[in-house]
């Protein structure tokens, strides 16, 4: 038996509310199959299962909301036996048949996990009041949802304050070979098929990352972890307020057709609050671009538990002293926010060298 | 064993020998419906052995208590339970005496004051003591006659019970029918002290020894056991020597005595040898002989009758009398 | 404001990308990403939205020249050559 | 007035003595000692060594005189030290006195009381510790009592006497000190000894004891109270026959229950209890029956293990988080 429980999708995700199931009980499941919606107070999140399986009980109803780490179904790993009978009190048992709900979906909360009595009375009350319409709201939208998602980033930005040791570095990157391989690049491609600057530092960042594997992964329980592998987080502002980062998978070993295809897809889900599960919780460590807000540089607040933040700027053109003469150069600040726990200055420093020298060779990325 | 003149008239010795008819002939027919299938269970038999409780039983009043063993046929017999509710309580039905629950081995008759048909080796003995503790206490003279066999001196019952008796001067006479054999164990395999006598002594319990095949010495030794009593003696213990012809019970194959040892008691049968002396004292006559055997097969052959014909107790009443109908 | 099919089509595209727009709210006239919090990304929809509206290419070279709704909206009339659209 | 358990049940016994002339008390030291634990104490010398009658060490002796006095129209009283030393007489209680009202078709009864010290709590180990009312309350024909409450310990014998059948009468040596006010007057104990009583109410879960375990049921349902659970506790009072209609509603009204019972779990009186629940009131419960009783071991007599080996009201309280899912 396999419980599914509720993951963090992040750092500042105490709780979920389940929007939806997308399976049910005695459906097979696969690795990596979206199983349910929830709603993480920043998004409505594809919610991913990370086991083979068949489906044996659904724990958590539609609209509830549940602690991190709640079970909200219960599987038979590939193989098992499915037990006779979930565990469900007589009295609960007889009572959901009077009421007419069906057991399966009911989360119990008495010994050993099962129904019971109360849990099937909450959820007939529960049914009663109108809950579909919260079901069926995006999530993202009203006042109650900012302000969640405000508080939600608030005490995941104040942990990282709190807790992370953040040292701070900056680097001018000359751009200019970076903007004519681009335009080249764009000049002969439809729109569609166009890349944004974007994508460029992205990759030059997951690229170095590979050369400074304590800049990417995660801190936990007092060490630690390298990622398993580069999850650039990217930074998405929402239009109504609030942001979310979510990764784009292995860039460094991606084209960079396929990462701005993948951001474009972020960005458009993000905003309209469908992200996965394994988008949410994967990042190993965070971009943010605020260039196209026209400020100059960006010295960011790492998000925990990753140890590191790059920040990017804007491209503008600057006096720039190059082989002896001063040329008007389009340049871009790259900060890095890092956690001294794991990394110093010295190794950051290096870091940030390695990303201009990428995008100084663009035809590389 | 030399056995000498008969003490009682022809009346009273024949009624002696009709009693002891009626139990041989009772017991024969349990035997036969046993083999037939009516009776089922444990059946003890006590062929061989009628002269004591032919010969004590009538010394008791009516007002007297009893209490004996699971081999009671006889003496239910002879205390006057009807031998219809013997013979349909052995047949399980709803008008045996004890209405189909005791079945062969617990016989009780409230009314008679026979108290069972205890099953228990032993189990009849304290139960003895607190009926004459309750007359002693009630300062009633009725006396209490306790059968048990000679096995049950083994038991720590017996002697718990012979002691309380005596501590206490209660009215038991303890009636021991020493037949040899408890089931299969002779007294001297399960005794160290083999004369017990001694045995109920040992507790200031007066002694007596009585020839159990005989039913005068039966009577005479009962007799004289219970007059002392009756005067305030407190308990007594008499030794029946006695010996049953028959298996312990049905499912007994006899493997721990010899056939001659079993053909040489019958020789000194009670039957037989008090109807050869009241034929040779002039008392009996062999016409008066059959007719009383035939008086006792007719009788028995009326309580087979109506023992078979009797109706089962139905089975919705399965549950009456464990405890009192009302609630306390 | 303007009230021409074209502009209205404009406005509907950029909608889809900024839903919290109002029509009325938009000067034509001001530079777009002024009123409208647009980023790059924000940006390159837009265009691939209007390039799949109005069946025109927009080069990369062009975009300078889009700065306001009425930028927009000239461009796109003098690629297409008309004041309607040539899809639905 | 105060009174404690013990004074109860001596006023129980002499107002007994005084009012039946067919009543008498025997066992081991009733008389001069003044009973083991001092319960006939001045009795002897109130009604002399014929009807409180010491007795020889004689389980089986005395215990079957009982059984034939009560036959003979008697109203004995037997005391047994303790329910360990009843087994020794354990043959003329089941196989005399509970059978033989069935085994003469109606024609006997047996109209006896048999008073015995039960439970541990003195560390007097294991051969006068235990528990085995129910090995009592298992047979057909008798009927057991445990009164855990001074009321009842003074008023259950009036009723047992008057019963027709033999009664058991349980005493819990830890409750002989337990003092308490009763009133003079009879309705203060007058009872039956065919029910069960609520002694304290509650909606989350039954606590269902008896004897011994009734106070310490108390104590975990206050300790309970303090966590915002409120239990129902019930004392069986009769174990045999058991008042299944107050268990089963007590149940339907909570859904949970827990049943103390300091005998052994395996095939006890507790046992027996939560098979009821199960035929009465299955599909009321909601939660596995709980079980708080006796550790499996003979008990042991250091204090540590004693205490170790018997319910305690935290073990109480424990079985009850469990069955509400606050582990």
């Amino acid at each position: 038996m396999i419980d599914f429980t509720l993951p963090a999708l992040g750092a500042d995700m105490t709780e979920g509310k389940l929007l939806e199931w997308k399976v049910k009980p005695g459906d097979a499941v696969r690795r990596g199959q979206v199983v349910a919606v929830v709603d993480t107070s920043k998004a409505a999140v594809d919610v991913e299962i990370w086991q083979d399986g068949t489906v044996a009980q659904l724990l958590v109803r539609p609209g509830e909301t549940v602690p991190v780490g709640t079970p909200m179904a219960r599987l038979l790993a590939p193989g098992e036996l499915p037990v006779a009978r979930s565990r469900v009190s007589p009295a609960a048992r007889q009572r959901a048949a009077t009421l007419g709900i069906a057991l399966e979906s009911i989360a119990g909360s008495g010994p050993e996990g099962a129904v019971t009595l109360e849990d099937v009375e909450r959820t007939a009350a529960a049914a009663a009041t109108p809950a579909a319409a919260v079901a069926s709201v995006p999530a993202g939208t009203g006042v109650g949802k900012v302000a969640d998602m405000r508080a939600a980033i608030g005490a995941a930005m104040s942990r990282s304050k709190r807790e992370i040791p953040h040292y701070y570095l900056a680097e001018s990157v000359p751009m200019r070979r970076a903007q004519e391989w681009l335009e080249t690049f764009n000049a002969g491609r439809p729109l569609p098929e166009r890349l944004l600057m974007a994508v460029l530092p992205i990759k030059a960042v997951a690229l170095a990352l590979r050369k400074f594997p304590e800049l990417n992964g995660f801190y936990r329980n007092g060490a630690f972890e390298a990622g398993k592998g580069i999850h650039v987080g990217v930074a998405i502002a929402l239009r109504q307020g609030g942001l979310v980062a979510p990764a784009l998978h292995d860039a460094a070993d991606k084209p960079l057709a396929v990462i701005m295809q993948e951001l474009s897809d972020l960005v458009q889900r993000a905003r309209s609050a469908s992200l996965r599960s394994s988008e949410l919780a994967d990042a190993t460590v965070t971009v943010t671009n605020l260039g196209d807000q026209g400020v100059e540089s960006v010295f960011g607040v790492i998000y925990p538990p990753q140890v590191a933040l790059v920040g990017l700027g804007r491209v503008s053109l600057r006096p720039w002293a190059e082989e002896g003469v001063v040329r008007a150069v389009p340049v871009m600040q790259a900060t890095l926010s890092a956690d001294h726990r794991v990394s110093d200055g010295h190794r950051g420093a290096l870091f940030l060298n390695e990303v201009r020298e990428r995008l100084q060779h663009p035809e590389t990325l | 064993m030399s056995l000498g003149p008969v003490p009682y008239d022809k009346t009273s010795s024949q009624a002696l020998l009709a009693d002891m008819l009626r139990i041989r002939r009772l017991e024969e027919a349990a035997a036969e419906w046993y083999g037939a299938g009516k009776i089922r269970g444990y059946l003890h038999l006590y062929i061989g052995e009628e002269a004591v409780a032919a010969g004590a039983m009538p010394c008791f009043h009516e007002g007297d208590d009893v209490v004996a063993t699971y081999r009671e046929h006889g003496h239910a017999l002879m205390r006057g339970v009807p031998m219809n509710a013997i013979m349909a309580e052995m047949f399980g039905k709803a008008l045996g005496c004890s209405r189909g629950r005791g079945g062969s081995m617990h016989l009780f008759d409230a009314g008679r004051r026979f108290f069972g048909g205890n099953a228990i080796v032993g189990g009849g003995l304290p139960l003895a003591v607190g009926l004459a503790l309750a007359a002693q206490l009630q300062h009633e003279a009725r006396v209490v006659a306790c059968f048990f066999g000679e096995g049950a001196v083994a038991e720590g019952a017996f002697h718990e019970s012979m002691n309380l008796a005596a501590l206490w001067k209660l009215p038991v006479l303890f009636c021991c029918e020493n037949n040899l054999y408890a089931m299969g164990t002779a007294l001297a395999r399960s005794e160290s002290q083999t004369d017990l006598c001694v045995k109920a002594e040992s507790y200031q319990v007066p002694a007596l020894r009585a020839d159990g095949m005989d039913v005068v010495s039966v009577r005479e030794t009962t007799q004289q056991a219970l007059a002392r009593m009756r005067a305030g003696g407190g308990p007594a213990f008499v030794e029946y020597r006695t010996y049953r012809f028959r298996a312990h019970s049905m499912f007994d194959p006899e493997l721990y005595r010899d056939r001659k040892e079993v053909e040489a008691w019958k020789e000194r049968g009670p039957i037989h040898t008090f109807s050869a002396r009241l034929k040779a004292e002039g008392k009996l006559t062999e016409e008066e002989f059959l007719a009383l055997d035939a008086r006792a097969m007719a009788e028995v052959a009326a309580a087979v009758a109506f023992a078979d014909a009797a109706p089962f107790e139905p089975v919705s009443e399965l549950g009456r009398d464990v405890v009192a109908q009302e609630e306390p | 404001m303007r009230t021409d099919p074209l502009y209205a089509q404009v406005i509907a595209v950029l909608q889809a990308i900024a839903p919290e727009v109002e029509a009325e709210d938009l000067v034509p006239g001001e530079p777009l990403r002024r009123q409208v919090d647009l980023d790059s990304m924000d940006w390159l929809n837009f265009l691939i939205g209007l390039h799949r509206a109005f069946q025109v290419d927009i080069p990369e070279s062009d975009y300078a020249r889009l700065v306001t709704l009425d930028d927009v909206a000239d461009y796109l009339q003098k690629k297409t050559g008309s004041g309607t659209t040539r899809s639905g | 007035m105060k009174i404690s358990y013990r004074e109860a049940l001596r006023e129980a016994l002499r107002d007994a003595l005084a009012s039946d002339p067919r009543v008498f008390l025997m066992g081991e030291d009733v008389g001069r000692y003044g009973g083991s634990y001092a319960v006939s104490k001045g009795l002897l010398e109130a009604f002399g060594p014929e009807r409180v009658r010491d007795t020889p060490l004689s389980e089986l002796g005395f215990v079957g005189a009982g059984v034939g006095a009560a036959l003979g129209g008697m109203r004995p009283i037997v005391e047994v030290m303790t329910v360990n030393f009843s087994l020794l007489a354990m043959d003329q209680i089941v196989n005399g006195a509970a059978a033989l009202r069935h085994m003469s078709g109606g024609q006997l009864h047996v109209p006896l009381v048999i008073r015995m010290a039960t439970g541990a709590g003195r560390q007097l180990a294991a051969q006068h510790s235990h528990s085995f009312e129910g090995w009592y309350a298992h047979v057909p024909g008798l009927r057991v009592l445990a009164p855990a409450t001074i009321a009842d310990a003074r008023g259950m014998l009036e009723p047992a006497l008057a019963c027709p059948d033999p009664v058991i009468l349980f005493e819990h040596v830890r409750l002989y000190n337990l003092e308490g006010e009763l009133g003079d007057d009879p309705s203060a104990w007058r009872c039956d000894i065919r029910s069960a009583a609520m002694r304290r109410a509650g909606d989350a879960v039954t606590i269902i004891a008896y004897g011994g375990g009734l106070l310490r049921a108390l104590e975990a349902a206050d300790q309970l109270a303090g966590e915002g659970i409120e239990a129902e506790v019930i004392d069986l009072r009769v174990l045999r026959p058991l008042d299944t209609p107050t268990l089963l509603g007590s149940v339907r009204k909570t859904h949970r229950a827990v049943v103390v019972d300091e005998g052994w779990k395996s095939g006890s009186l507790s046992a027996e209890i939560v098979a009821r629940l199960m035929e009465g009131a299955f599909y009321d419960l909601d939660a596995p029956v709980g079980r708080v009783c006796s550790e499996e071991v003979p008990m042991p007599y250091a204090l540590p293990l004693e205490e170790a080996a018997l319910p305690q009201p935290g073990k109480i309280v424990a079985a009850v988080r469990t069955l509400l899912g606050k582990t």
